[in-house]
């Protein structure tokens, strides 16, 4: 039996047909605007003035703070504006607006690294954080943050999420079957850099191409292994994938490097092997483009800046999305306006019909406990929610609000179509707000 | 005019059972028939009107200090004339309501009567009190009795008075049957008094 | 004797319960269960009190009323000793254990009123129970109220999520709750 | 671009289209061959004893959204036609029909709608319609029947008496008097497995229930016999209403923990309780008290079986 966790659903992945489609390249739009933040943490300064010509893989933004990871340009051209554009995350972000010249005319600083072997560990997380890496799997944590964390354990595995267990996405999927050495080359530097023994990927049984793929290419390294994982979602959230992978748990408001383990997403390995192999910084990304309303959906490899509304453009639309996601169905954003910018942790974009969100009107709880069961944190989403909902803060915090990571296959799985993971959002902020 | 209110206060708008919600107990005990309930009802309205008048006399003499110990002697002494004269006079009435009597010491409505008026108040407003109170408890005892009564048993005060097709819903005089009746019959009072000052309101 | 005891133990809590079937107690029980934890605490002192109730008005009535005839008293002496004894206990905790005191001690002066301690000592009187039939009865009908109350404060606190029609909310529910309860119960009925 | 009205809401962004509704009409399909097998094997006075219980119910909640001005649309949820159907399967094959119909108003008012409609309700309404019948009309209750209506006595009470109760076979297949819908074990099963299948019930607490209502009635002398492991288990599985509690009321979502330890813990309470009741208590029978307890136990036993978060210990 494949290895897994315990709760969690099975949604419809609709990744038929999806999968097979290599990754394609779209052409650099003729204005890009990169949001000075695409990254947990703090926003960066922008470093060029309005009118300054740029080149690509130019750093263009940066700030001195631990946890923040610089911005650089995806195209060459000339600075048009510096000014707050849509963004992902529902706010207005200062982004830099640039005027590609089609020259795609490299920055000097983009050459190839040394071969790891002749890096240490310290140079190697520098130049993750030069680079700009930050986790592509959605999240957008800065990579180098993750491997120096506070007094921890050694680390002793890094572990490649490569689960994909959102339904539409197969980004991840392609680059494993496209890319396995890059993926494997990433590990290998970030084990470097953690000081682990072990790499670990984790892949999820429906992927068997690319387990093939990962493991012909992990032959090599004894300190690597491949897992095959259940087809269960969240099977690649963090802490559900640990336990798969690892058998172990971590602990209640705990990280992953309390208990020896560092995990980052294959596509951020490939980003890692790509930047000291070719020199270019975290500039463009494969992303999935699907939804009932995409005429062409596929996996598209695009340069960071591009607006989802000139991505889903280059698709074609059929009628007019219900929905626009930034993501995964289940934990992806809905988006206000397509004139928000991928960003290096956009996943995918999705223009979903009405009719395959299945969206409906909320009912009362009628205790079926499906969301008990499905919950892989092993809460009781409807108890919550209905704290939240008579604003009983302290009650929700004691039953374990705060472990929530808003996963949601509590909300899935509803019969009475509650939007639990809304209102359990609603008990931590206001969990947050009192402390 | 106020002693007119005083005295009608008990019957509706303070009710002790209906709008104050004490002296649950007997309520619920006793309420299995309409001659019960007549009689408990009155039983705790002779102690309530006794002792409002004795501790009335006798407000200014009773220390501050020791005032409930002294208010629940009084009711005590009451209690026990009431529960010696009904055993001597009406026994059955007395076997059936049991020791639903002797609590009446603990009803939360003597005691609180006696601290919330006949310790601040002359002996006239307060017997007025007692007895608004008493009948007042009385009433709302009759009235949830003789709807378990009727729907319980097909009588009132023991006389048939539903046709000989119906058959008596026994749940109505058992125990739930007591929660369950009271707890409508507030209900439908609230339900009342809302509409009323919905009414008013607009 | 042992059987005997069994028949008090378990009357008192299931079949005939001293809230749902006896309505004793019935102002704490709608009073003090809107959550489990002040539940808990008012039947652990209640618990506490009916038992050494018990076992006092029993030295009261055997040694002082029987054998001067004077059980026409039984209300008025009960009561006050109820009364002293329940002011006796609140001080001596407070003394010897603090901690419990700050559990149990805010609902110590509600108790005096608490019709299930004096009635189980006038229905101790009544069935002419020995000194330990009385203590088992006092005992037993204490973890009888708390049974009721602790289930009762379940539900309630269920019923917080709960859009209870505005007229029936409060007491008219708690009360129809406890008339469910009560039929539950009833299944007990005829048992021993 | 013709993206212009987008709509924002909280992930996730998909949903797996179950319904309460689609639920409820689940259950009232698997409860369909017990039902059909009640007509069959009593005649056809309880089709119409079906069709009260359902239809008053249905009616009963109709009247009652009106009164409290809530939407119509919520009868249509089916919750109402199944508490009815339930009530219906829970009386006696020659009960009253005003009888029946007083039941079905009493579960929809008293046992839900006081608390606020569907999911509020502490009680599994069609038991406290039920348990509202049998204290008060004790004797329509228990006037048990067999085929053609002919007064029988049911295996449970046989037992007591010390009567020969008819074979095992007979008790499966649901050739015996009792409540209408309990007599077909055999049905029932079929219907509960179904649901088991479906994801609509859990198996815990009809296999927690079953498992210790044999386990007390093998071991437990009943009172007046002497000697443990001397009782008769799979008669006491099979007779009464415990197949019929076990898998289509003690499962009832709204009113059995939602935790999976709770589960376990409500079929062996339950169990518990029928048991002793059954082999103690003044009833021969103890399916319906015994959940309604255990439904007033749900709020104390979630709370306290709520178990470990995803890596405490």
């Amino acid at each position: 039996m494949a290895k897994t966790f315990i709760g969690g659903i099975h949604p419809p992945y609709r990744k038929e047909g999806l999968s097979a489609l290599p990754i394609e390249r779209m052409p650099a739009p003729k204005v890009v605007a990169i949001p000075v933040q695409q990254h947990v943490g703090k926003a960066c300064l922008p470093l060029v003035k309005v009118g300054e010509r740029v080149l690509m893989g130019q750093k263009i933004g940066d700030v001195d703070a631990s946890i923040a990871a610089p911005v650089h340009s995806s195209v060459s051209g000339t600075v048009l504006s510096i000014e707050p554009r849509p963004h992902a995350n529902g706010k207005m972000v200062n982004s830099i607006v640039i005027l590609n010249d089609f020259l795609d005319e490299w920055h000097p600083s983009a050459l190839p690294k040394p071969h790891l072997d002749k890096l240490s560990p310290e140079e190697i997380v520098a130049l993750i954080r030069e680079m700009g890496i930050v986790g592509m799997g959605g999240g957008g944590f800065p990579t180098h943050a993750k491997l120096k964390p506070f007094p921890s354990p050694p680390i002793d595995t890094v572990l490649l999420n490569g689960a994909e267990c959102e339904p539409y996405l197969t980004n991840d999927h392609r680059l494993m079957v496209e890319a396995p050495e890059k993926i494997i080359y990433g590990l290998r530097c970030l084990m470097k850099a953690a000081g682990a023994g072990r790499g670990h990927i984790g892949v999820e049984e429906n992927k068997p191409d690319a387990v093939l793929a990962l493991k012909k290419v992990a032959a090599l390294y004894s300190d690597i292994t491949i897992t095959s994982l259940a087809v269960k979602y969240p099977q690649g959230a963090e802490l559900q994938l640990i336990r798969a992978c690892l058998g172990k748990e971590v602990p209640p408001g705990k990280f992953p490097p309390h208990i020896g383990v560092v995990v980052n997403n294959v596509h951020t390995a490939e980003a890692i092997a790509q930047a000291f192999t070719t020199g270019m910084p975290s500039i463009e990304r494969v992303i999935t483009v699907a939804g009932g309303a995409v005429e062409r959906p596929g996996n598209v490899l695009v340069r960071v800046g591009t607006t989802f509304a000139q991505v889903l453009e280059a698709r074609g639309l059929k009628g007019e999305p219900y929905k626009l996601v930034s993501g995964g169905p289940m934990m992806g954003l809905a988006m206000y306006t397509g004139e928000v910018a991928v960003c290096k942790c956009t996943s995918g974009i999705l223009a979903l019909t009405y009719e395959e969100t299945g969206a409906r009107e909320a009912g009362p709880c009628v205790r079926c406990a499906k969301c008990v069961d499905s919950c892989p944190m092993f809460l009781q989403p409807t108890t919550i929610a209905h704290y939240a909902m008579k604003g009983r803060v302290d009650d929700a915090e004691n039953i374990g609000a705060l472990e929530c990571r808003e996963c949601g296959p509590c909300a899935y799985v509803c019969p009475a179509g509650i939007p639990l993971v809304q209102w359990i959002r609603l008990a931590k902020s206001d969990i947050y707000a009192r402390q | 005019m106020r002693s007119l209110r005083v005295f009608s206060r008990g019957l509706v708008d303070e009710n002790p059972v209906f709008r104050l919600l004490l002296g649950m107990c007997p309520a619920l005990a006793v309420s299995t028939a309409a001659v019960n309930g007549l009689g408990m009802g009155l039983a705790a309205a002779a102690v309530l009107v006794a002792s409002n008048i004795l501790i009335s006399l006798l407000r200014s003499v009773i220390p501050d200090k020791i005032r409930i110990p002294c208010y629940i002697v009084v009711i005590a002494t009451f209690v026990t004339m009431v529960d010696l004269l009904m055993a001597a006079f009406v026994p059955d009435l007395h076997a059936v309501l049991g020791i639903f009597i002797p609590l009446i010491v603990v009803n939360c409505i003597v005691l609180q009567r006696a601290e919330a008026f006949a310790s601040k108040n002359t002996v006239f407003m307060s017997a007025l009190d007692g007895l608004g109170m008493g009948l007042g408890f009385t009433a709302a005892l009759m009235i949830l009795a003789s709807v378990r009564e009727i729907i319980g048993s097909g009588t009132f005060f023991g006389i048939s008075v539903l046709p000989l097709a119906f058959e008596p819903m026994k749940l109505m005089v058992s125990p739930p049957g007591a929660f369950i009746s009271l707890g409508l019959i507030i209900g439908l009072i609230n339900y009342l008094k809302n509409r009323r000052e919905a009414e008013r309101g607009v | 004797m042992v059987s005997n005891l069994f028949a008090i133990f378990f009357g008192a809590i299931l079949i005939n319960n001293f809230v749902l079937t006896r309505f004793l107690g019935i102002c704490p029980f709608l009073g003090v269960s809107k959550k489990i934890e002040t539940a808990v605490g008012m039947s652990l002192a209640v618990i506490f009190v009916m038992t050494i109730a018990s076992l006092a008005t029993w030295g009261i009535q055997t040694y002082l009323l029987m054998p001067f005839n004077m059980l026409y008293l039984r209300t008025i002496s009960f009561i006050l000793v109820i009364a002293v004894l329940v002011q006796f206990v609140e001080m001596v905790m407070l003394k010897a254990t603090p901690t419990l005191y700050q559990a149990l001690g805010v609902y110590l002066p509600l108790i005096t009123t608490n019709c299930a301690v004096l009635g189980v000592t006038l229905l101790n009187l009544n069935e002419n129970y020995t000194l330990v039939q009385s203590l088992m009865h006092g005992f037993a009908g204490g973890v009888g109220f708390g049974l009721a109350i602790v289930v009762f404060a379940g539900i309630r606190e269920r019923l917080d999520f709960a859009p209870i029609p505005k007229a029936l909310e409060g007491f008219p529910i708690a009360l129809i709750v406890a008339g469910l309860l009560s039929i539950a119960f009833s299944g007990f009925q005829g048992l021993l | 671009m013709d993206i212009k009205k987008l709509t924002v809401s909280s992930s996730p962004h998909l949903h797996s289209g179950d319904t309460v509704r689609q639920a409820m009409l689940l259950v009232l399909v698997a409860l369909a061959p017990a039902a059909l097998f009640a007509v069959y094997h009593f005649g056809w006075y309880v089709l119409a004893i079906l069709l009260t219980g359902t239809i008053s119910a249905v009616l009963a909640e109709t009247a009652l959204l009106r009164l409290m001005k809530k939407p119509l649309t919520i009868v249509l949820d089916g919750s109402a036609a199944l508490t009815g159907l339930l009530l219906a399967l829970n009386v006696p094959a020659g009960a009253p029909l005003w009888m029946v119909a007083i039941g079905a108003f009493m579960a929809i008012a008293i046992g839900k709608h006081v608390f606020g409609g569907l999911g509020y309700n502490p009680f599994n309404p069609a038991l406290v319609g039920r348990a509202i019948l049998v204290s008060s009309w004790p004797a329509h209750m228990t006037a048990w029947v067999g085929p053609g209506l002919i007064s029988s006595a049911t295996p449970l009470a046989m037992q007591r008496a010390g009567e020969a109760v008819p074979p095992y076979l007979d008790l499966f297949l649901g050739l015996k008097a009792g409540s209408l819908g309990e007599v077909s074990v055999f049905l029932l099963l079929l219907g509960g497995i179904f649901l088991i299948c479906k994801k609509v019930i859990d198996w815990k607490i009809p296999g927690a229930y079953l498992a210790t209502v044999a386990l007390m009635t093998w071991v437990l002398p009943a009172r007046g016999q002497v000697g443990f492991f001397a009782g008769d288990p799979l008669m006491h599985v099979l007779s009464g209403g415990l197949v019929l509690g076990a898998f289509f009321m003690a499962t009832d979502w709204v009113t059995s923990p939602v935790t999976k330890l709770g589960r376990i813990v409500m079929g062996l309470g339950a169990g518990i309780i029928t048991a002793v009741i059954r082999l103690y208590g003044g009833l021969p029978e103890g399916v319906t008290f015994a959940i309604l307890i255990m439904n007033g136990l749900t709020p104390l036993i979630d709370r306290y079986t709520m178990g470990r978060r995803f890596g405490a210990r």
